[in-house]
């Protein structure tokens, strides 16, 4: 009894130590460069591919059920002939304050050591509050059971479960990949080098726009890019706080040649 | 209670208690099984995935791929980060090929025609007796000394597999072997033919550039080599060096247009006049570099000239010379917007004039020709088109072809009468592993292995100024009963015997692509260093995905000879303006490239980048014109050439001239699979048939259409809701002068 | 009228306690395989080492069910007048691999690498049981999450609650 | 509970105790053909509309309804708000009504409380319709597992649960407790089956001094409880949205905007069913028209403040300026449809229940009729544009969407009703949904002592 007692108090003591409830094993970040990406989704393929998403076909794709987890919004400005037209890839943002975390009643979504924001698809009741909760809109729904027709679910990843109806998902940053090379790396007796994980997305870029890594070590890649002056993260006035960061597009003010 | 009542119960509980136990144990799932391997694959262990390093066969790039196989099944293709030409990165199409492998609609098995020529209607039948059939009409025709009546098409093939072809056609006796695709690009090649000497694309270095000027070439997107040329515009962007600038000149903003920082939307057919106007203007300022040559020829494109027939301001035609001719190295590519076009060798010669009047030729950031750096012996025949073949056919010259990757009856417009040549063709035999609308005509289809499961070699075309020579490796075991194209071709030849037997001795196409390799590896003194003999370098090129050396730099001169083939006047649109008032632009869309796309899932579901439509075709209209005449995002609208019409929903477009119209390629299947087929239309079917008689290439930007209302069809699907930011900073923006006066991050 | 409504009352309950009582207690813990294959003789008497025929146990996330040639690689040799053998050897010569019916059955959703839990010295009886005495091989275990989770605060692995760290 | 004359009673005749209990008593035993009729068609609908749809919706997934991302809360919850608001004002008002001593409360309060069960009930399979997996419903309670699985007590949707398993339990008990000595009248009055079952649910019920003692102290008790309760269950459902950041959703005016609207659409729900209810009953003498103009001087006061926290709902939202909250602003009120149900919606809640002002309206049966029902589908309205006018215009304008109801969920909306109307019918016939007592606590002391109590 006093063992427990002992315990209890130990962990209540735990929770007061400074930075308990900021310290994490890892931050995974991503760096987007809006400046390269040219918005040829090659990524939301990578994406598709990687992930196992259903192919929902084009009555669903209407009703706005695709199931891209990345997707490129495309913002247009301007009438003809002074068009801009801007690209910026869009997956979950992993918010360190993420509103929808706060959201469901079963912890199926959360925040866990590594930065990331989990979505565990079989405690998925489907309240839907997640999604609605969600400023970037980039929580997808299984609005039924998909099928892969024969023989195209061999392609299937087998380090992705295939989610069931009435689930939510999302993008995870590719975990299983991050699982993998956490796995490769303790086989090794190492700690996780920078440029050892890259996400699906990261790796297809045919431009070399999308950077991953972990913003804790101050030598990666991302930490570094993370101090850009061109740095912004969407809707940063919403302070959900977000694990994507995005490197500004360089962009004329008008169509003439002189600046 | 009664006792009797009780008893009752009791059975009653007992009743339902066992069928309850019953209906549990028979509806249990039965235990999934445990299978295991007989023998052992080597070095495959279960649960952990290997990559094997390839050659994606999509399109034309001969981007390098790493397949990652788990239990015998391909999962995912990416870009292999170490072959030069994508370094990593891999598109859309790319990386769909897996769903090519695995798709559900491909030819499983021989099959025999059964149905009428075209209906897809067909029998299964064995390989044996398929490959009987297909020599027993073969030895016919030589028995008939006919041998000349035999063609075989093809996609444009490389490498080995090509001269395996070329062999097997030669040795039969025919010379009738011919690569037909709708974006061959013969256009650019034969004017770097005319100009440089060599007739095939160069090296563009736009990882180096700093002021790269594109005549429409959406290199972003379906551009010949995209993924290469994607890697370097980011490296252009935001690489160690100063940041790039990019300018477009094209009619329809493409996807590269719409990351350009200036668009110059030139009138359709003039972007040849605009760059000779521009060359111009640099030596009349003095700024050239090289125009000994040239100055006469240009003279008579003055900007003030050409500005108005170009509808590009002449102040503006100065500012762009001033600019290319001072940024050092600055670059101009022609694209689709010169080299698409009835006169595009022109075009492409035009961009070349001014490449070498600005100094790019032979720089680092600029043109490099590329050599044909392994001694392969590449050529492109520019006699081989695709109207000899219909000529041939109509003219009863074909007795038998073989059709291979190649869909002519798809990417050719109705007004070449392609069906009507080939219903006039006795037999016609296809390699295709899918029922697509050229395959729908074969008497008889012999399904070859997908890239995945076959065998084979790239020597990517363009290259990058540097030899490379990549393998295709078959990382799955074939899904369906289909054969490699290579094994096709040697079976082929044993079973019709005689001299061609005599000419292809190989046992199978791997034995024959590895003695290929031999005879390279022999040939180049550089690819035996650092390797003990040929098995070694064979092994270690398989799992490099190939070999590849070092940058060799080649300079050229633009010659003055090339002049003869300006045209020196706009190009030429079909139909009258009054009837017709807008140009059509049909151009490469993101993921279907000439329609070989369409049938592959992912694609279809891929919201095109510049407007998120989905699942169809849609026509891109100004919204101003859309206005003037009365049509709303959505609208079914007929489109009319003088030789056509297609119907399609209306995308309201400000990327677009309003005297122009743009539709997509790639929709609009008859045959092709449950994905392609019934969707969308096919713009190619309206185009006039135009072909340059030099190099062969279709026109595609050729003719002009009129917008009327009162069509039937499929909804616009797309995936925005709204394509204004509204203020929100979700993309936010840096001025390139403000740009310059911070921080440069250092990575 | 009213009895009958009272005897569906009563054959439902007892039906739904049935499906129950099936589901729970009378599950296939030792479902009989296509050949009978005794652990006990192989790992029991003969002190086979489990690594020798599950050899990918140290390496992947499966262990990996021991291959026919692997089977035959022994018994080409002993005990072949045995009519299980000539099961095995009858399967050979067709070359078909053995139909073995899975005892233990992780749902999709779990990620489970045997290769880290070998690793990290986790004996295979922790989870197998005795298997050296089964004649027939029988599911000890529950495979439910609390389960997992018991051993896991037990060892105190790290992160060994988070939900990523076992659900994919 | 001070006996007091029902002095503006319709028809002027003095009720005797006997002629209550046989008038309550009647409306249970003696079934006519057309309460079967319209039984057999609530069912029916119940069935047709509800279930069956439903299971289609379970068989093959939430896709058969017309959610979609970023819509994914639609009908579904417009009517789970709109089914918890209904309920508001019957135990509130009731609880209300009788700590305040108001007299005309007693013939209306029973199926006002029986009504408030009811809606919630209905609201309470909207939330398991609306989930992707339903069967996984027992996942949201607290319960010791073996998985070591807890749950997230941040979300609002926890609260929903607690807040109104809750209020349902509470107003059941309210219902109940209120009813025994008429059960045991009733008790008194049956034969067969009902006796047996009636002499259960009267829990021995014989109307001592020491039992009416502790009853009304219990009903008391149940009565102060329930009113921060009530406040408190709809406060929460209104989190459940305004903890969200979505534009149009997350206003901290929600809890009271919520509450008064739920106030507002449970009286004028009351209104409607109690001219329903008296004229199908045939029982005019007890509810008069004296409580329809109490309530509508209720509901008149509540559209007033309605409309007050409405304009300032919209206003704060101008207010706040951003792109987000302007663009949700224009598309509720001026793009269509929804500005068409919009400016009904106003229509219907601040100008039509201003002719309320006037007696005449307040006692007129079809004025009366009008203005609930027309309050009534403004409610509903309100939730459904608070709903489909946000989510559809989040913040990433490349994924508006606009939302259209499937024909499953139109038809579940049409189904909770006849869901709702079946377990009033069963209600009417089952429960003494008159209080027996009371209404003679009004009548007062008659000459000749009657019935069997006091």
């Amino acid at each position: 009894m006093s063992g427990l007692l002992e315990r209890i108090a130990g962990k209540l003591r735990s929770y007061r130590e400074p930075g308990y409830y900021t310290k994490l094993d890892h931050k995974w970040t991503m760096v987007i460069d809006l400046d390269k990406c040219n918005g040829c989704e090659a990524c939301v393929v990578a994406c598709y591919a990687e992930n196992n998403l259903p192919v929902v076909g084009r009555e669903e794709c209407e009703k706005s059920r695709a199931f891209s987890w990345l997707r490129i919004e495309r913002y247009v400005e301007g009438e003809y002939p002074d068009v801009k037209v801007k690209f910026i890839p869009v997956m979950c943002q992993h918010c360190m304050k993420a509103p929808c975390e706060t959201g469901c009643p079963v912890y199926a979504t959360y925040h866990n050591q590594d930065g990331l924001n989990v979505q565990v698809y079989n405690r998925c009741v489907g309240t839907f509050t997640c999604a609605t909760y969600c400023t970037y809109d980039v929580r997808r729904f299984n609005w039924f059971t998909y099928k892969w027709p024969k023989p195209l679910e061999a392609q299937l990843n087998p380090d992705v479960s295939v989610r069931e109806m009435g689930v939510m998902e999302k993008c995870t940053f590719c975990i299983q990949r991050i699982r993998s090379a956490k796995d490769t790396a303790k086989d090794e007796s190492r700690p996780v080098k920078d440029g050892d994980i890259k996400p699906a997305c990261s790796q297809s870029c045919p431009t070399g726009a999308i950077y991953f890594g972990d913003i804790q070590d101050p030598e990666s890649v991302v930490a570094k890019l993370a101090k850009s002056p061109r740095r912004y993260r969407l809707l940063e006035e919403l302070n959900a706080d977000p694990s994507v960061i995005y490197l500004k597009r360089v962009m004329g003010d008008g169509t003439s040649s002189h600046e | 209670m009664k006792r009797r009542d009780f008893l009752k119960f009791i059975g009653i509980g007992g009743v339902g208690a066992g069928a309850g136990f019953v209906l549990g144990k028979v509806s249990k799932p039965p235990g999934a099984k445990l299978i295991p391997y007989l023998i052992p694959p080597e070095d495959i262990i279960p649960g952990v995935a290997t990559w094997y390093a390839s050659v994606c066969t999509l399109c034309g790039a001969g981007c390098g791929t790493l397949v990652r196989v788990m239990e015998g099944r391909a999962k995912k293709v990416e870009g292999n980060p170490g072959h030069p030409i994508n370094r990593g990165g891999l598109c859309a199409l790319g990386q769909s090929s897996v769903q090519a492998l695995y798709n559900p609609d491909r030819i499983t098995k021989p099959l025999k025609r059964k149905g009428p020529r075209g209906s897809g209607e067909y029998a299964e039948i064995t390989w044996d007796e398929a490959l009987k059939t297909l020599a027993a009409n073969l030895i016919e025709l030589k028995s008939k000394n006919e041998s000349e009546k035999f063609h075989l098409l093809t996609s444009p093939l490389g490498g080995t597999i090509d001269r395996l072809a070329g062999e097997f056609v030669s040795a039969f006796g025919s010379s009738n072997y011919s690569h037909y695709g709708l974006f061959q690009r013969k256009n650019l090649a034969f004017a770097n033919l005319s100009t440089m000497g060599t007739a095939s694309i160069p090296h563009y270095d736009i990882e180096n550039t700093k002021y790269l000027l594109s005549f429409g070439a959406d290199f972003s997107s379906t551009w010949v080599s995209p993924v290469n040329y994607s890697n370097g515009y980011g490296k252009m962007r935001q690489g160690t060096g100063e940041r790039g600038k990019l300018v477009q000149v094209e009619p329809r903003l493409s996807l590269t247009g719409a990351n350009a920082d200036e668009w110059v939307p030139a009138k359709p057919g003039t972007e040849a006049l605009l760059a000779l106007a521009i060359a111009n203007t640099i030596v009349e300022k003095g700024l050239a570099r090289d125009a000994s040559a040239w100055r006469g020829v240009l003279s008579r494109y003055k900007a003030k000239d050409m500005a108005s027939i170009c509808d590009v301001p002449v102040e503006r035609i100065e500012a762009m010379a001033v600019e290319f001719a001072r940024t050092r190295p600055s670059l101009a590519i022609a694209g689709d917007s010169v080299s698409s076009y009835e006169n595009g060798i022109s075009g492409a010669i035009a961009v070349n004039i001014l490449n070498q009047v600005a100094g790019n030729i032979g720089v680092i950031g600029g043109v490099m020709p590329n050599g044909d750096d392994l001694g392969n012996g590449k050529k492109i025949d520019f006699g081989r088109k695709i109207s000899t073949l219909i000529s041939a056919a109509n003219a009863d010259k074909i007795k038998t072809l073989i059709v291979y990757g190649a869909n002519p009856v798809f990417t050719t417009p109705k007004a070449a009468r392609l069906e009507e040549a080939l219903s006039k063709v006795p037999f016609i035999a296809s390699f295709s592993s899918f029922m697509d609308e050229t395959t729908a005509h074969a008497d008889i289809i012999l399904p070859a292995h997908t890239s995945l499961e076959d065998w084979g070699d790239d020597f990517p075309d363009p290259g990058v100024a540097a030899p490379v020579a990549s393998i295709i490796q078959p990382v799955v075991s074939p899904v369906f009963e289909t054969k490699s194209l290579g094994d096709i071709f040697i079976e082929l030849a044993r079973a019709v015997g005689g001299n061609v037997a005599g000419k292809i001795t190989a046992p199978n196409f791997a034995e024959y692509l590895k003695a290929s390799w031999k005879g390279l590896y022999s040939r180049n003194r550089e690819m035996a260093a650092g390797t003990l003999g040929f098995e070694d370098f064979w092994n270690k090129a398989l799992q490099r995905g190939g070999w590849w050396g070092p940058s060799r730099k080649m300079t050229a001169t633009v010659s003055a000879r090339a002049g003869e083939h300006l045209t020196g006047a706009p190009a030429r649109f079909e139909g009258e303006e009054a009837q017709y008032p807008f140009y059509l632009i049909p151009y490469a869309q993101t993921a279907y490239m000439d329609g070989r796309g369409a049938n592959l899932p992912w694609l279809q579901e891929l919201p095109d980048p510049m407007t998120s439509v989905v699942w169809g075709t849609w026509v891109e209209i100004n919204p101003k014109t859309a206005a003037s005449l009365g049509l709303k995002e959505g609208d079914m609208v007929n489109i009319e050439s003088p030789f056509g019409k297609i119907s399609a929903p209306v995308y309201l477009y400000p990327g677009i001239r309003p005297d122009t119209v743009a539709v997509p390629i790639g929709q609009g299947h008859s045959h092709y699979g449950r994905y392609a087929k019934g969707r969308g239309a096919n713009p190619i079917e309206i185009l006039p048939y135009k072909e340059d008689p030099l190099s062969g290439e279709a026109a595609l930007n050729s003719t002009r259409v009129r917008i009327t209302r009162g069509a039937t069809g499929e909804r616009l699907v797309k995936m925005e809701g709204s394509t204004k930011e509204f203020g929100r900073g979700i993309v936010q923006t840096v001025s390139p002068s403000e740009f310059k006066r911070m921080k440069k991050e250092v990575v | 009228m009213k009895k009958l409504i009272l005897y569906a009352v009563v054959g439902g309950i007892a039906f739904v306690i049935g499906y129950f009582v099936n589901d729970q207690f009378f599950s296939d813990r030792a479902p009989v395989q296509p050949i009978n294959f005794s652990h006990k003789i192989h790992a029991g008497d003969n002190q086979i080492p489990c690594q020798y025929c599950h050899i990918y146990a140290e390496r992947s996330r499966v262990s990996g069910v021991p291959n026919v040639k692997r089977c035959m690689g022994c018994h080409q040799i002993i005990k072949t007048d045995s009519p299980e053998i000539q099961k095995v050897a009858s399967y050979w010569d067709k070359k078909e691999p053995i139909p073995w019916v899975k005892v233990y059955n992780l749902p999709d959703h779990v990620y489970f690498p045997h290769k880290r839990h070998v690793r990290a010295g986790v004996d295979c009886k922790n989870c197998h049981g005795d298997v050296a005495s089964m004649a027939r091989i029988e599911k000890v275990s529950s495979l439910q999450m609390g389960w997992c989770l018991s051993c896991h605060t037990k060892r105190e692995v790290k992160n060994g609650h988070d939900c990523w760290t076992c659900h994919k | 509970m001070a006996p007091h004359h029902m002095s503006d009673n319709q028809t002027g005749d003095v009720i005797s105790y006997k002629e209550v209990n046989d008038d309550v008593v009647r409306t249970m035993t003696e079934t006519g053909k057309w309460y079967y009729i319209a039984l057999a068609g609530a069912f029916s609908g119940f069935l047709a509309f509800w279930i069956l749809p439903w299971a289609y919706q379970i068989y093959k997934g939430q896709g058969v309804s017309g959610l979609n991302t970023p819509d994914f809360w639609g009908i579904y919850l417009t009517n789970f708000v709109f089914w918890i608001g209904i309920s508001h004002s019957g135990t509130l008002l009731s609880a209300i009504l009788f700590i305040t001593k108001t007299p005309w409360r007693r013939s209306i309060y029973r199926s006002a409380e029986a009504m408030t069960f009811f809606s919630v009930a209905t609201a309470a399979v909207f939330i398991f319709v609306h989930m992707g997996r339903p069967w996984n419903f027992y996942w949201t309670m607290p319960y010791p597992n073996q998985r070591q699985l807890w749950l997230n007590f941040q979300s609002p949707l926890m609260f929903d649960v607690f807040a109104i398993s809750t209020y349902a339990t509470s107003s059941m008990i309210f219902l109940y407790f209120g009813s025994i000595p008429d059960l045991a009248a009733v008790r008194d009055r049956v034969t067969g089956w009902r006796k047996q079952v009636y002499s259960a649910l009267a829990l021995g019920w014989r109307g001592t001094d020491s039992e009416w003692h502790w009853l009304f102290k219990a009903y008391t008790f149940f009565a102060v409880f329930i009113i921060p309760l009530a406040v408190s269950v709809h406060s929460i459902v209104s989190w459940d949205f305004a903890l969200s950041k979505v534009p149009g959703l997350a206003k901290t005016i929600f809890a009271p905007y919520f509450v008064v609207g739920a106030i507002y659409s449970g009286s004028a729900g009351i209104v409607t069913l109690m001219i329903i209810f008296r004229k199908a009953m045939k029982i005019e003498k007890y509810i008069t028209l004296n409580h329809f103009d109490k309530l509508g001087m209720l509901l008149l006061v509540m559209s007033l403040l309605w409309s007050y926290i409405n304009v300032i709902e919209v206003f704060t939202g101008w207010y706040a300026n951003t792109s987000a909250e302007n663009e949700t602003l224009v598309y509720r009120m001026f793009t269509t449809p929804y500005a068409y149900m919009f400016w009904l919606m106003i229509v219907t809640n601040t100008l039509l229940p201003l002719l309320f002002i006037f007696k005449k309206c307040r006692t007129s049966i079809l004025a009366c009729l009008v203005v609930s029902l027309g309050i009534n589908v403004g409610m509903w309205l309100e939730r459904y544009l608070i709903l489909t006018t946000s989510l559809p215009r989040k913040f990433l304008p490349y994924m508006w969407h606009d939302y259209i109801p499937s024909w499953v969920e139109i038809s579940m909306t049409l189904g909770s009703f006849c869901f709702f109307a079946m377990l009033f019918l069963l209600f009417v016939k089952l429960w003494p949904s008159v209080s027996i007592y009371e209404v003679k606590e009004d009548i007062g002391i008659p000459m000749r002592k009657g019935g069997g109590h006091h």
